[in-house]
């Protein structure tokens, strides 16, 4: 029952945010995404104590074919579950320093979009885990076209035929799964313990893995996404690469490496080249970006290549690795682009070139800044390293050359995150008349509640290791 | 009244009979422009059709054939109606009953 | 290793060690505006404190006992775990002493050279967290904690170098710098990684533990010190990667001073003396090692010659000197290497901030040929950089005599790097003098109104000055040349941290008394030359270097540092800017979107053409019908 | 069959209404009718009894579907009073048509004679061209009905020549004797036969607009008045493809190897030709044609499957198809009433004006294009999971494709609505289109959560 | 043997009349020519022994259908050779078109064993008692859905072909 409230929350405000209006939205959405959290939280609780007993739900839809949600609740999924309630919150507050137009339905879809993402990460069966998938994709879509910028109609069509697409070739794979298979369920136990025979395990494999590589984004499936991200309104782009790219890793983890264990294996050596080498293109890319969102938008495309390059190692350590470092990359990319959306918002220019100046007018912002910059470097003590130097080792362990060329990435995030950092906000101011505010209180929350988990999980990243350790230790041998 | 008929064609002669009156329609239909031509053309295949019940039902002493016959005639009495009734209203406001240039819809 | 008992109660005062300054930062950071005149002063109290503590951990620890405690698990996955833990041992306690002892004296130097920049706290809390890195780096008990201090040294060094952010050539130094040392740190993560796989662990009682079970130059142990070395070229700044360090100094100078001399950048000569096991089981990297260091020494050396910006001078003094001091890791002489560490930590550090002295009396002014005369307006600061340069150019009693001798003794028998290591110490007494007599001496270059500005620096520098002067002068005693019949207090105790690698290497090439007092003899007759020479061509003829202009041949080659930068530019950073955008307009937007788009187009197109089949026309509907009709049935049929 | 005959009954009350001037009550009155009959339909579940000498057999399927019929000339009569409200002198005339459209459908669900399916379709068809034709000084209607008319009555001619040789070879027209002789002369099947199914199939897809067969349709829903293309595109459809899948269970069961591969044709057919041609329309409902081709593909799918019965699935892709577009229609008429034309970009600037019609307009279009959790959705991930459990790998893939393909078209009404400026004239939608809107769009969401109901019926 | 020859004259006037139907110039020569045709299936009918059909037949399609159809003709003023021709290549493929449908439908129904057919077993099928009882009983339902069927067809012409705009 407790899965079923982390559903019904978000959707009952989702619901009662439409019947708003401006500033009354705002506040509701942020009431009711602390209530998540809160809810969350205590939920994390039962889940340390009681185990997955109290999450358990199923709901039969129809008998044939056998349409199953089945809610459950395990260490990685209480993970994602953490990740996308603590952000949302966050992303809600982001929002106080600028106006919304139809502020109502923007936060409904947002609150929506946190259901969706809820129920991905607490479906056990393929068939619900699907239906939350898709369903996230639609409030997305729309907070996109409707609050976003240039040639949105182009892009964010774009965007979702091509998830769209990859979404529904994994149906594909997961009908034939449920029909071929010997029990004719989807459940995700079941298919665990019989799985598909091992000669159709390689085409189901990429049936599943067209899905997740283009959520994710793996090169090269990814040019659909710096361009979403730019037009994006940035709430939207935070909710994108912050917990929507997350369900794509997670994905890897929960559906994919499970189901057809394999394939998994058979196609190894391609998946995991493939995201190695979008590490290093993306972070080449990143490096002559012009624009700030664009730029970030290949920096994640990095790190994620990084995290499914760990998880295809499919050992311990680069799972347990892509986990952190999704928690992380979450917490860090939803910083980059609030203080992407701060600039740009207040100079009104989305240029890397033709800023600066902000240190000296804006310190603070600028501190803070730095601070996410490091952490999405790796630097360590800050969460982004704890994961990247997992990921790394985990690549190692599958072949030393890919992790030398995967290691570049330590360097040129360096190059190319420094250079953003300093032609932005070091150097002396270039646009004239340039009015920079400080952070407002809203700004100061989020970036510091940001800051915070930057630091705590970066010493101290045990909680994530106490919580997945179980899980893994049933994935990996 | 028994046996009025003794001795008959093979019935496999109404069949190729048939086939190739429907044929004729069919080809009538794509041949010509005038609509209430092919309508004719149209009612010369359902024609056709019915030759072939009757003959089935002939020779299998079968009078279902010829009941659905029957029908068929109301069907195409009901359908020249609306069809003729189609064709005025068209000529209304056209003038002209050639159906190429019934295509002002395409695409 | 035998293992030692644990002296618990040294437990609480080592975490504070490091804390102490973390806490400064800390507060520096949050109540910067509130702490505008405290700030510093508590900033520099915290050092000293740790400081303090530092002294009092030595005194009751001695080097017989060691401190390794494991604080909590970091990492961890499967039977993996790795702890964030410190050891404080005969080595970390001399990194300890140095980088507090001297962090405390360039804090306090800073409060009097800082006092009217406007970013005043900001820098107090910069170097309180490079202390707290520092230290981290040295207290760490393994190499991951190592790591950590490794790149947040990184990190301060940016920040400090990009201290006047506003000064785009500043950034771009503080950038490179940090993209230099992240080059070598990639070597040190990837090192890190064969020692995990290979070694089972990463803190240095296992790793050192399971290398000393294996056979000497074993591949793998080649690898790891080869990879480590990688990174110890970045953070130490040997060739290739040592083109950051002259640009550092666009930092303020007592960073200089500090990270880029006396400290951070000894950071790789302390992890290969740390991993000396690693090192001594590896022949061949140690040979990599040595002549890297003998070439940066020469190199950087040579360069050192044609500089006319006096931190410059002293930047390609250090990159020398720490070439020196790797040629020493090299010889496998680590208590040489480290011994030079500190000596050098002092006398470059008393160096760079007497220069630090000079530009702050200059007004700002960092070109030699701008100075001169100096000696009378403030005297203070010429008499204590004399001792520097005296130290560096390895005169008798002076500090560096004493460890670069040690050096050269340990070369002695590899007589080719001898020759080098003694031309390139001959090439830098020379340029050292040049810049003291072009500094000093002769009559003064500058503007009236610098003249008028010439006046000695308060006491918060000068104290510092002198201090360092002290040491420069008796820390050479600490090592007495055996000649000597003094006890080498430095070489006992470091003692047990090499014990295990001394039986690896087997007794080393001891020198003879009389071939040492003939070598001291020789590298003091070469010094004395070069400073005649110096003093032949800066103060007899009285000639000022040439402007840049007028440099021709070899000496624009020099003066220009051989255009390695500019190679760098073209051959490195330049295509990969060139890739980026080709990655970007060619590969992404040309190839891959284009068969994404032209998919979607195809898709598009065929649509469009499908549409002409619905042309409206009746009787072509029915045509085809029929035709499709007709398809059914034969498809039925040949069924 | 008590539904049959009471709707007949109904469509001759509107004769006698005109003559009683009660032309206000009709509407109504009618509606009313529909929801008793929709209930005495239900009446009939499990009944399994077959009337006036097998001419009429009431089973569950036929019940389901009437069931469905039912509702979806409910909901289309709902909305009559308001479209005809110009046009009250015809009320009386268009309400009846519709009603025995309604009776035609009725027959091609329960027949159990070739007879009563023939003269089911011909009702059906016979008024609607009537229906199609009716903007009687409107060129395009006009040509609509007569394009409809020579068409339908050429499928006719063919259905009719079918039924002949079927008759021919098995000696009945009663759909289980058919069966029978099917199964008893198994290897032994006069070729006649075969030729006859072809015919029928064909003529049974040409109704259901599958393509190469499908040509009539776009130019018919275009010309069509609106209302009238809201029920073709989901009455005649759905009727269509029950009537199809009767005669595929039934009486082609036993014959369903040679079936299979003509299926399987047209279906990749339909599949390809409703989604690519779909992307260039401009008129809506044009394009809502081609949608209604390409969800034909998908039913195509289905009757590739019939030998598996997956009967519940087509109630629910069919239920899901209804509501959907019956949405859209409910949206889509005042829209075109109030801009005065049925491009797409008549929704131009919709998410501005009136955000409540767009966002059922935009779950309306989600639905269509199958995306969660709306039921076109789930009636997708039926119909996949039946086509892929009968064998169909790679024409399953296919459909997956071209759903993709789909969202195309759909989305470009969304855009239309949120992306593009248009004038700030409010849309009223009056008081019966927000029913039917209403009614459909919940139950559509409802059966997207709970299609248990729908689907486990069978 | 005589029932063969009549059969082949009727068939021979069947298909002429047809084909004369399809490529008459003038619509109203095509209504004749259909009535002809007409008569000349009312004959197979007789042949047939479906002396119902045959009378039904005459006085459906020529009586009422074929005179409707003259009447529009007429009514529209179509008696002339107002109709463009198609080109020569439409043309030609419509024949082919036909002609291959025919062939096709023949090969389908090659080697058709209609065994059981060979002679009309009771020959009374056709009579009108027959046809009636059958319609009557077993066809009662169908028989009174075509009210249905004529109603809705008489509201829709009576629609379609009202001539004033508005009531």
């Amino acid at each position: 029952m407790l899965s079923l409230l982390l559903l019904l929350i978000p959707l009952t405000f989702s619901i009662v945010i439409w019947f708003t209006k401006g500033m009354v939205s705002r506040a509701a959405a942020l009431v009711g995404t602390i209530i998540q959290l809160a809810f969350t939280a205590y939920c994390y609780n039962v889940f340390l104590e009681a185990g997955n007993k109290p999450f358990e739900y199923i709901y039969q839809m129809a008998v044939k074919p056998n349409l199953v949600f089945h809610f459950s609740m395990d260490g990685i999924s209480m993970l994602m579950v953490l990740l996308t309630n603590l952000l949302l919150p966050l992303i809600v507050l982001a929002g106080f320093s600028r106006y919304t137009d139809k502020a109502n339905v923007f936060y409904s879809l947002m609150l929506l979009m946190q259901m969706a993402l809820n129920g991905v990460f607490i479906s056990f069966d393929a068939f619900g885990y699907y239906i939350f998938w898709e369903l996230a994709l639609i409030p997305i879509y729309f907070i996109a076209f409707i609050w976003g910028g240039q040639d949105r109609a182009a892009v964010t069509l774009k965007f979702f035929i091509y998830t769209l697409a990859g979404s529904l070739l994994m149906l594909f794979g997961f009908i034939y799964l449920y029909t071929y298979s010997p029990q004719n369920s989807l459940d995700w136990e079941v298919l665990r313990a019989n799985p598909i025979c091992s000669c159709e395990q390689g085409w189901i494999f990429w049936m599943l893995f067209a899905a997740f590589a283009i959520k994710i984004p793996i090169v090269p499936f990814h040019t659909w996404q710096p361009d979403t991200y730019k037009t994006a309104p940035t709430q939207g782009t935070m909710l994108l690469s912050g917990i929507m790219l997350k369900m794509g890793t997670y994905s890897l983890i929960r559906w994919l490496l499970p189901i057809v264990p394999d394939g998994f294996k058979e196609w190894q050596y391609v998946a995991i080249t493939l995201s190695v080498i979008g590490v290093v293109y993306a972070s080449v890319i990143a490096i002559m970006q012009r624009d700030i969102k664009k730029l970030l938008a290949y920096s994640s495309i990095a790190h994620v290549g990084l995290i499914s390059a760990g998880v295809f190692t499919m050992s311990r350590v680069g799972l347990q690795g892509s986990l952190v470092q999704m928690f992380a990359h979450g917490v860090n990319v939803v910083g980059l682009f609030f203080c992407a959306e701060i600039i740009m918002n207040r100079t009104g220019s989305n240029q890397v070139e033709g800023i600066g100046g902000i240190r000296k007018i804006a310190p603070r912002f600028a501190g803070w800044f730095l601070v996410i910059v490091l952490a999405s470097v790796a630097l360590p003590l800050t969460n982004g390293f704890v994961g990247e130097f997992m990921l790394l080792y985990s690549v190692y362990g599958y072949n030393t050359w890919l992790s030398v060329f995967a290691g570049l990435t330590i360097i040129l995030g360096a190059v190319y995150m420094f250079r953003m950092y300093q032609k932005v906000v070091l150097g002396e101011p270039m646009l004239e008349n340039m009015q920079f505010e400080d952070l407002k209180w809203n700004e100061q929350l989020v970036l510091g509640i940001i800051g915070i988990l930057i630091f705590a999980l970066g010493v101290y990243p045990e909680p994530i290791f106490e919580l997945t350790e179980p899980v893994l230790k049933t994935l990996t041998p | 009244m028994k046996e009025v008929i003794t001795n008959t064609p093979p019935q496999n002669w109404y069949l190729v009979l048939s086939t190739l009156l429907f044929s004729i329609g069919v080809m009538g239909v794509l041949l010509r422009r005038n609509a209430i031509i092919i309508l004719m053309c149209i009612e010369l295949m359902l024609n056709s059709v019915n030759l072939l019940l009757v003959s089935f039902s002939a020779y299998a002493g079968n009078t279902d054939g010829q009941v659905f016959v029957f029908f068929i005639m109301v069907v195409a009495a009901a359908e020249v109606a609306v069809g003729l009734a189609l064709l005025v209203s068209i000529y209304r406001n056209l003038g002209s009953t050639d159906i190429d240039v019934l295509s002002k819809l395409k695409g | 290793m035998e293992q030692f008992i644990q002296p618990i109660n040294l437990i609480g005062p080592s975490l504070l060690v490091p804390l102490l300054p973390l806490l400064g930062f800390i507060l520096l950071t949050f109540f910067g505006k509130q702490l505008k005149t405290f700030g510093p002063w508590i900033a520099s109290l915290l050092v000293l404190g740790s400081f303090v503590l530092s002294v009092y951990i030595f005194s009751s620890l001695g080097n017989e006992n060691n401190l390794d405690y494991d604080l909590f698990t970091w990492l961890r996955w499967g039977d993996v775990s790795l702890n964030f833990g410190i050891l404080i041992d005969p080595l970390s306690l001399i990194m300890l002493l140095v980088v507090t002892g001297i962090g405390f004296l360039i804090h306090l130097y800073s409060i009097g050279y800082m006092h009217h920049d406007e970013g005043f706290v900001r820098f107090f809390a910069y170097l309180n967290l490079f202390i707290f890195f520092m230290l981290l780096l040295v207290m760490g008990n393994s190499y991951l904690v190592m790591f950590i201090g490794w790149e947040g040294v990184g990190l301060c060094s940016y920040l400090l170098i990009g201290f006047w952010f506003t000064n785009d050539a500043y950034n771009d130094a503080a950038k490179k710098a940090f993209i230099m040392n992240r080059i070598g740190d990639l070597g040190f993560l990837l090192g890190m990684f064969l020692m995990l796989f290979y070694l089972g662990g990463l803190d240095y009682a296992t790793v050192l533990g399971s290398a000393s079970s294996m056979e000497k130059g074993a591949p793998i142990l080649v690898a790891i010190t080869l990879l480590m070395f990688v990174g110890a070229m970045g953070k130490s700044a040997q060739i290739p990667l040592y083109t950051w360090l002259p640009d550092a100094m666009a930092g303020p100078t007592p960073v200089s001073a500090l990270i880029h001399a006396a400290t951070m950048v000894t950071a790789g000569i302390y992890m290969i003396v740390r991993s000396n096991i690693l090192y001594s089981l590896a022949p061949f990297t140690l040979e990599i090692v040595m002549w890297v260091g003998v070439a940066t020494s020469l190199f950087a050396a040579i360069i050192g010659i044609k500089q006319n910006d006096i931190k410059k001078v002293l930047a390609y003094s250090t990159v020398s000197q720490l070439g020196l001091m790797f040629a020493a890791l090299g010889l496998g002489a680590y208590t040489s290497g480290m011994f030079h560490v500190v000596t050098h930590a002092f006398f470059k550090a008393l160096l760079f901030l007497g220069a630090g002295s000079v530009i702050h009396a200059m007004g700002g002014e960092q070109d030699m040929r701008r100075m001169g005369g100096l000696w009378k307006y403030i005297r203070l600061t010429a008499i204590t950089f004399l001792i520097g340069t005296l130290a560096i150019s390895g005169i008798f009693p002076f500090a560096g005599f004493f460890s670069k001798d040690e050096i050269l003794a340990a070369a002695f028998h590899h007589k080719i790097v001898w020759v080098l290591l003694s031309v390139s110490s001959m090439i830098t007494a020379f340029y050292m003098f040049r810049l003291f007599f072009l500094t000093f001496f002769t009559t003064f270059r500058g503007t009236e109104e610098e003249k008028h500005h010439l006046h000695e620096s308060p006491w918060t520098m000068t104290l510092p000055l002198a201090v360092l002067a002290l040491f420069a002068i008796g820390a050479g005693f600490l090592g007495m040349p055996s000649v000597m019949h003094m006890p080498h207090w430095f070489n006992g105790f470091l003692a047990p941290v090499v014990e295990t690698s001394k039986t690896i290497l087997g007794e080393s090439h001891h020198v003879d008394h009389s071939t040492e007092i003939m070598l001291m003899l020789v590298a003091t007759a070469l010094a004395i030359s070069s400073i005649v020479i110096a003093y032949v061509f800066y103060i007899s003829k009285k000639s000022i270097p040439e402007s840049d202009e007028e440099t021709k041949g070899f000496a624009k080659w020099v003066s220009n540092k051989f255009y390695i930068d500019e190679l760098y530019d073209r051959v490195i950073v330049k295509p990969v800017m060139v890739l980026s955008d080709i990655f970007h307009v060619v590969v992404d937007k040309l190839i891959i979107d284009l068969f994404v788009n032209a998919s979607a187009w195809m898709v598009g197109f065929t649509g469009r053409t499908l549409r002409l089949v619905q042309t409206g026309n009746t009787g072509f509907y029915i045509f085809v019908m029929v035709i499709a009709m007709m398809v059914l049935l034969l498809i039925q049929l040949v069924q | 069959m008590n539904t049959l005959i009471y709707t007949s009954v109904l469509g001759f009350f509107c004769m006698v209404a005109e003559i009683l001037n009660l032309r206000k009550l009709i509407v109504p009155i009618v509606v009313l009718g529909l929801a008793i009959i929709f209930g005495l339909n239900l009446l009939d579940w499990n009944l399994n009894k077959s009337f006036f000498n097998d001419m009429l057999r009431v089973d569950n399927f036929s019940v389901a579907f009437s069931g469905l019929a039912i509702f979806t000339s409910l909901l289309v009569l709902i909305m009559s009073g308001d479209y005809y409200q110009k046009e009250q002198g015809y009320i009386s005339d268009f309400t009846a048509i519709l009603v025995f459209i309604l009776v035609g459908g009725l027959m091609m669900l329960s027949f159990a004679n070739l007879t009563m399916l023939f003269l089911g379709v011909e009702t059906l068809s016979i008024a609607l061209y009537v229906m199609a034709g009716s903007r009687r000084f409107d060129i395009r209607s006009n040509e609509a009905g007569f394009k409809y008319f020579l068409m339908g009555s050429f499928a006719s001619a063919f259905l009719l020549f079918g039924i002949a040789l079927i008759f021919g070879t098995s000696g009945s027209f009663n759909i289980y004797t058919i069966a029978e002789y099917t199964a008893n002369s198994q290897g032994n099947i006069s070729p006649l036969f075969y030729t006859g199914m072809v015919m029928v199939i064909f003529a049974m897809l040409f109704k259901v607009s599958a393509a190469p067969f499908h040509f009539w349709a776009p130019d018919v829903y275009e010309g069509a008045p609106a209302l009238i293309t809201a029920y073709m595109s989901t009455l005649v459809k759905v009727v269509g493809f029950a009537a199809l899948y009767k005669l595929l269970t039934v009486v082609f069961y036993y014959t369903s190897v040679k079936t299979g591969l003509i299926l399987n044709f047209v279906a990749i057919a339909t599949l390809i030709v409703g989604n690519l041609m779909a992307l260039a329309q401009d008129n809506f409902k044009r394009l809502l044609a081609y949608s209604g081709i390409s969800h034909a593909g998908y039913l195509m799918l289905l009757m590739m499957a019939s030998h598996e019965l997956p009967t519940g699935s087509l109630l629910f892709y069919g239920l899901g198809y209804v509501l959907s577009t019956l949405a859209a229609f409910a949206i889509a008429i005042p829209v075109f009433e109030a801009e005065g034309s049925e491009n797409i970009s008549a929704f131009n600037g919709l998410g501005k004006k009136n955000p409540i019609l767009a966002a059922a307009l935009s779950m309306a279009m989600l639905g269509l294009a199958g995306i969660p959790p709306f039921i076109g959705f789930l009636g997708k991930y039926y119909i996949f999971t039946e086509s892929l459990q009968a064998g169909f790998f790679y024409t399953t893939l296919i459909a997956i494709i071209c759903s993709i393909i789909g969202v195309y078209y759909y989305f470009k009404v969304i855009i239309a609505m949120y992306g593009k400026p248009g004038n700030d004239q409010k849309v009223s939608v009056s008081f019966t289109y927000a029913l039917v809107l209403g009614l459909t769009l919940a139950l559509s969401l409802y059966l997207g959560i709970r299609p248990g109901a729908i689907i486990n019926i069978f | 043997m005589t029932s063969d020859i009549v059969f082949f004259l009727l068939a021979a006037v069947s298909v002429f009349t047809a084909l004369m139907v399809v490529f008459s110039k003038s619509p109203i020569y095509s209504v004749m020519w259909l009535i002809a045709c007409f008569f000349s299936i009312a004959g197979h009918y007789v042949m047939l022994n479906a002396q119902f059909l045959a009378i039904v037949h005459i006085i459906v399609y020529a009586g009422a259908i074929m005179v409707l159809m003259l009447f529009t003709v007429m009514l529209l003023n179509l008696n002339k050779e107002s109709e463009p021709h198609k080109s020569i290549f439409t043309k030609a493929t419509a024949v082919i078109t036909g002609g291959m449908l025919f062939l096709v439908l023949l090969a389908a129904m090659r080697s058709t064993q209609l065994g059981a057919y060979e002679a009309p077993v009771t020959t009374d099928v056709g009579f009108v008692q027959k046809v009636g009882m059958k319609l009557f009983t077993d066809y009662m339902l169908p028989f009174e859905m075509t009210s249905v069927l004529f109603i809705a067809a008489m509201i829709g012409s009576v629609v379609l072909a009202k001539k004033e705009r508005n009531l």
